[in-house]
């Protein structure tokens, strides 16, 4: 075991993929000179060189849709788009090419194509870098939507994209977990991108969630466990497909839910978490099943205000405690 | 005035503009009665561009084209039943009957459609061109397109990605002067598309897309440009589409003696005139071509009638591919 | 009252904008000399001249963003993205600055832009032209928008939009409602644009929907009736904000609900409506909410296959009939 | 080379580039001691841009910035104190402490932003000069825009769409050789953006960006150009930022000799020198004009300072209009 951060593990994974994999290329603004905006790309353009690791135009649109046709060409393109809220400008190629091509070629084209972006708020950045859209993503059949929460996903699910994965995956990564530290195995498998994980046994109510608010939610459930409460917290990782399997299983235990999101509450992801559960988990449940998400404004500048629009430990904790003790 | 190929190549030329001609006058008439929904784009009246540019491409070049690529997928070699199944939305069509007429592909003849987004296939062959580029293939990727999509920011993306990578595109702008209603100039706010290579430092060049034999010849000289690692080129085609923008167009925003006066041009009745008049085509050659053609069209339909259709349980096959096992 | 079209429904109200107030103008794809790809603005270039009715070159993240700066600068424009498949190149300005800009300038500008979509598929124009994305829209804070399903709706919320509404509005219609009749005042005043509709009273289950999708249930409620069941329908018509009050008293009355929405099932607009009833009216419930969505996969061309995978009445009856029945 | 203006109007040019310096100097300071957070991206160097740029438009006229637009802002004549305040968050910002850095607005002054998304203020430029035009008014808009910009699709569709319909616009380039980590030559196949105007028929100038005069005098005349009609117009300027692109970055990407070089042309200092030695600009006016600009500095920081937060339930307000009743 070594002791590494979320970015370092990002960069294993990125390496060890282009070492082992002549196809496997980078692509994206500033991933080559700059070093990646997050810096998770540091140190490979000295390593791989300009033709593997490719500082890319202003061009979010064109440089995807590049992606997409490298993979259709027999490469395998890593894409970096800086955060998700550029990625709107490519998203015409993401669900109108890249989802659809295998489908409607009648299975003719795959693209193997990994695309990873920040995402997430909590920096003070304001309205136009803030957005959580993780959600829309998973809306769109044909591709394979990824969020990982920890160090050991964030290099385990992005070798798993590049190496085994056949479709378009779209991987997100909370700008918060960057320089987040975790223990990691000193080589790992790649890990399976289906299950959702428990990353908290517990028996009173489960606490759903994904991406940089899982660590919102254990620090939610050890105060919910200081009093007495005994909270699950289950990690969705892959947001699509989506395992409902261990979703429907934690319900059945704990009869009680809360859906963490970042997403604005309308629309957001857990909306549709909620949504499956009424469908296959109602009779399990001992309440209606809640939402903690954004709440519906840009996201300000200001620090307290931006606090007081994103999901907080203390109102998952609150939403938890009242919710045990009114359906108890 | 470009000079005459061989006998044999002449004659292919025509047969593959005609073989576009018909297939598609044969569509329309189907799509009136109802075979055939959905888009339906003719190309009608382009057919020397598809045709002549083929000509310079091999087997082992890619070709993105538009939702108007009944031609480039015939010119390109791809089998007429399989496409008229496809626009009966038939299991035995190229697609599966999964795309229609906008979505046509050929994975073997590097055929990858069909992109009924305007201007969304030009990235796609620029990464393409990248995949050739990286894996040392000398390939090229020739990417049609229509004077619409000049517009879009993915074309000055595309042409500045392309040209700062130095691969191996051939950017071919269809330029039919119109985008469904909207002409040229009221679109571009500087009408010579060749032109706006300069400001990528692209190579280029403007060709009448109503010869075929000067396609052909600009279309070549463009390849060996690109394939000697000249970086990409830009090559405009001048033509114009004869029958409305799709099925659904009432043609109201161009006058019918533009139209006909663009007729006069007609790739295949000047070309067939040309070969006629300089001894390579006498009537009954003429004749023989019409018939064989037909005979094609009329088994592709054929083929199309009695394809089946891909059963509704198969309905989300392929949205995502078999995984190995984890 | 006379009768006409959905299409002239919209056509008229774009005449009257433009009659009535002198900074409502015309922007679009085609809207001018073509008369719109769907006919839509038929006549209107020739009554308004070419500065009014503007036909754009083919650049939807510019004309939109051309739309949001007129407005800015004391217009009113009407802007038509002739699909919503193409509006995903205009999404970022909707989103990053449209939405934004009046909540981050702290209430100092107002984007009074009202932008037309034709939205759906059922019509045969396979993967690439069958999207249904108005849940995302609706996901949006700063932004309202809008599914007529009436003729009446649809010159009454264009009208009211262009001449109320201080926010950016999107405005959904389906192309299958365009050569829809239907009765209509000769002139009708503004509609408001908060309520939901019920458009058929019934008391055994609730037949919750949008847009298109408004016809379908209708019939399905025939249907239901003649095997002896009363399905209420009610027609959001507002996506967003969305008006739970009307849907909660109706889910009251009839404990049962079934949504049917276009959009991919997984994240769809119907996810949220089922979370919305989740929260504020699990009690009400006799059983869970269902939903009847698109199939998850890109529409393909085939009609047989279009119609597997979009909502159909049968489904619909079917649906509805199990639910009533088994919780009954 | 440009001459003089009068002493009194040189001196402006001075002190405008001056406050914008000082200001943003300070707001460095306060970056690293947490009083001011998120992004900050410092436009040090390129001073000379906004504050000749802005002589040239009168208070009818528009302005759309980037997310480095506390130059823009300033020259455009808005206080100090809401800025700074701004900076801090508080409700006394020029966007109520809810747009930082990046987001500044003044509807008073047409100031329309502070764009955090390239390019995408381009489209706005547009629609603004589009209602002038409509509306009969003979105000332009300016746009300011970076290098990097000029990749995005909306670079090349606002140029097409302004120029088709001959809008008041004045795109102006902010070349400063790079867009983040990425230098002009990696982003640009042909770097003489002016030259790019060419593609779209509008007119256009490059100009040395280090000279207040230079760009000043291009401004006036692309000005005069739009306003008697002329349509868009394209002015490069050439400049260079001598700080990291924000605070987070570690300039891997740049030699300290390229930036140690560009400093030689600081514009301040060299405006500065050229005042003194053509005799207009004494050691104690300098030093007269330094200290009120530090003295606006610190008002500016104790506005921010003294500014209440914006109460956590106004945090919905304003994300819609109050509506009329139905
Ligand atoms: C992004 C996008 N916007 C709009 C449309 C609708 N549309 C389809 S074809 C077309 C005109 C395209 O013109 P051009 O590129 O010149 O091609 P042509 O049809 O003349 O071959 C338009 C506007 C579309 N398919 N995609
Ligand atoms: C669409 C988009 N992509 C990426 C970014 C991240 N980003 C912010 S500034 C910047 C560089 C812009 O360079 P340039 O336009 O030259 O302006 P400069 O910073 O040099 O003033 C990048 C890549 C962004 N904000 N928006
Ligand atoms: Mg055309
Ligand atoms: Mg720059």
């Amino acid at each position: 075991m070594k002791k590494i951060t979320y970015r370092e593990a990002i960069r294993e994974a990125l390496r060890e993929a282009m070492q082992k994999d002549r196809r496997v290329f980078l692509m994206g603004e500033d991933v080559g000179r700059y070093g990646g905006a997050y810096a998770c790309s540091k140190g490979l353009l000295e390593e791989f060189g300009p033709e593997r690791v490719r500082d890319t135009p202003l061009s979010e649109g064109t440089f995807v849709g590049a992606g997409i046709g490298a993979a259709l060409g027999g490469m395998r393109p890593i894409v970096e788009v800086m955060t998700v809220n550029f990625s709107l400008l490519a998203l015409d190629q993401i669900v109108n090419n890249a989802a659809t091509l295998r489908h409607m070629s009648g299975g003719q084209f795959s693209v193997p194509l990994v695309i990873r972006m920040a995402t997430g708020a909590g920096r003070q950045v304001a309205a136009q870098h803030s957005h959580s859209l993780e959600g829309w993503y998973a809306h769109v059949p044909g591709i394979r939507v990824l969020a990982p929460a920890t160090v050991t996903d964030a290099k385990g699910m992005l070798l798993s994209a590049a190496f085994r994965e056949p479709d378009p995956v779209i991987i997100f990564e909370h700008a918060f977990l960057y320089p987040l530290e975790g223990e990691i195995d000193e080589t790992i498998d790649p890990v399976d991108l289906e299950k959702a994980a428990v990353r908290r046994q517990g028996s009173d109510i489960t606490l759903i969630t994904y991406g940089g608010s899982l660590w919102k939610c254990i620090e939610a459930a050890d105060r919910l466990a200081s009093i007495g409460i005994d909270a699950e917290v289950l990690d969705l990782r892959v947001l699509r497909p989506l395992d409902t399997e261990t979703i429907f299983a934690s319900v059945a235990k704990t009869h009680r839910a809360v859906i963490v999101d970042e997403m604005w509450r309308t629309g957001s992801f857990a909306a549709e978490i909620s949504a499956r559960i009424m469908e296959g988990a109602f009779y399990d449940l001992d309440g209606p099943v809640a939402r903690v998400c954004s709440a519906e404004v840009p996201i300000p500048y200001a620090k307290h205000l931006e606090e007081a629009a994103l999901p907080q430990v203390d109102t998952i904790v609150k939403t938890a405690q009242e919710m045990v003790q009114s359906h108890g | 005035m470009t000079t005459l190929p061989g006998r044999d190549h002449a004659r292919t030329l025509l047969r593959q503009m005609l073989r576009i001609r018909r297939f598609e006058e044969k569509s329309a008439e189907l799509y009136t009665k109802g075979k055939i929904r959905g888009f339906l784009h003719l190309y009608i009246g382009e057919e020397a561009v598809a045709v002549g540019a083929m000509q310079a491409l091999t087997s082992e070049d890619a070709v993105v084209a538009t939702y108007r690529e009944h031609g480039h997928a015939l010119a390109r070699g791809m089998a007429m039943g399989p496409l008229m199944a496809e626009l009966y939305g038939k299991a035995n069509g190229c697609s599966r009957g999964r795309g229609g007429s906008m979505h046509f592909y050929d994975a073997g003849r590097r055929f990858y459609g069909g992109y009924a987004i305007v201007g969304e296939g030009l990235p796609v062959a620029v990464g393409l061109a990248l995949a050739d580029q990286m894996q040392k293939r000398s390939a090229i990727t020739a990417c049609f397109f229509g004077d619409g999509a000049v517009a879009e920011g993915e074309f000055h993306e595309s042409l500045n990605l392309a040209a700062l990578w130095k691969l191996p595109v051939l950017f071919l702008c269809e330029n039919n002067l119109y985008a469904m209603g909207t002409a040229l100039h009221r679109h571009q706010s500087q009408i010579d598309i060749a032109h706006k290579a300069e400001a990528y430092g692209i190579a280029n060049t403007a060709v009448d897309g109503m010869d075929v034999l000067a396609v052909k010849e600009a279309t070549r000289r463009a390849v060996e440009f690109i394939r000697v690692g000249g970086g990409p080129f830009l090559l405009e085609t001048r033509t114009y589409r004869f029958r409305a923008h799709s099925m659904y167009d009432p043609e109201l925003y161009r006058a019918k003696e533009e139209v006909e006066a663009w007729k006069q041009r007609d790739p295949i009745v000047t070309f067939t005139a040309r070969l006629q008049k300089e001894g390579q085509l006498d009537e009954t050659d003429l004749k023989k071509m019409e018939a064989a053609v037909d005979a094609e069209v009329a088994e592709a339909v054929a083929f199309a009638e009695a394809g089946p259709w891909e059963p509704v349980e198969d309905l989300t096959k392929d949205v995502t591919s078999p995984r190995a096992e984890e």
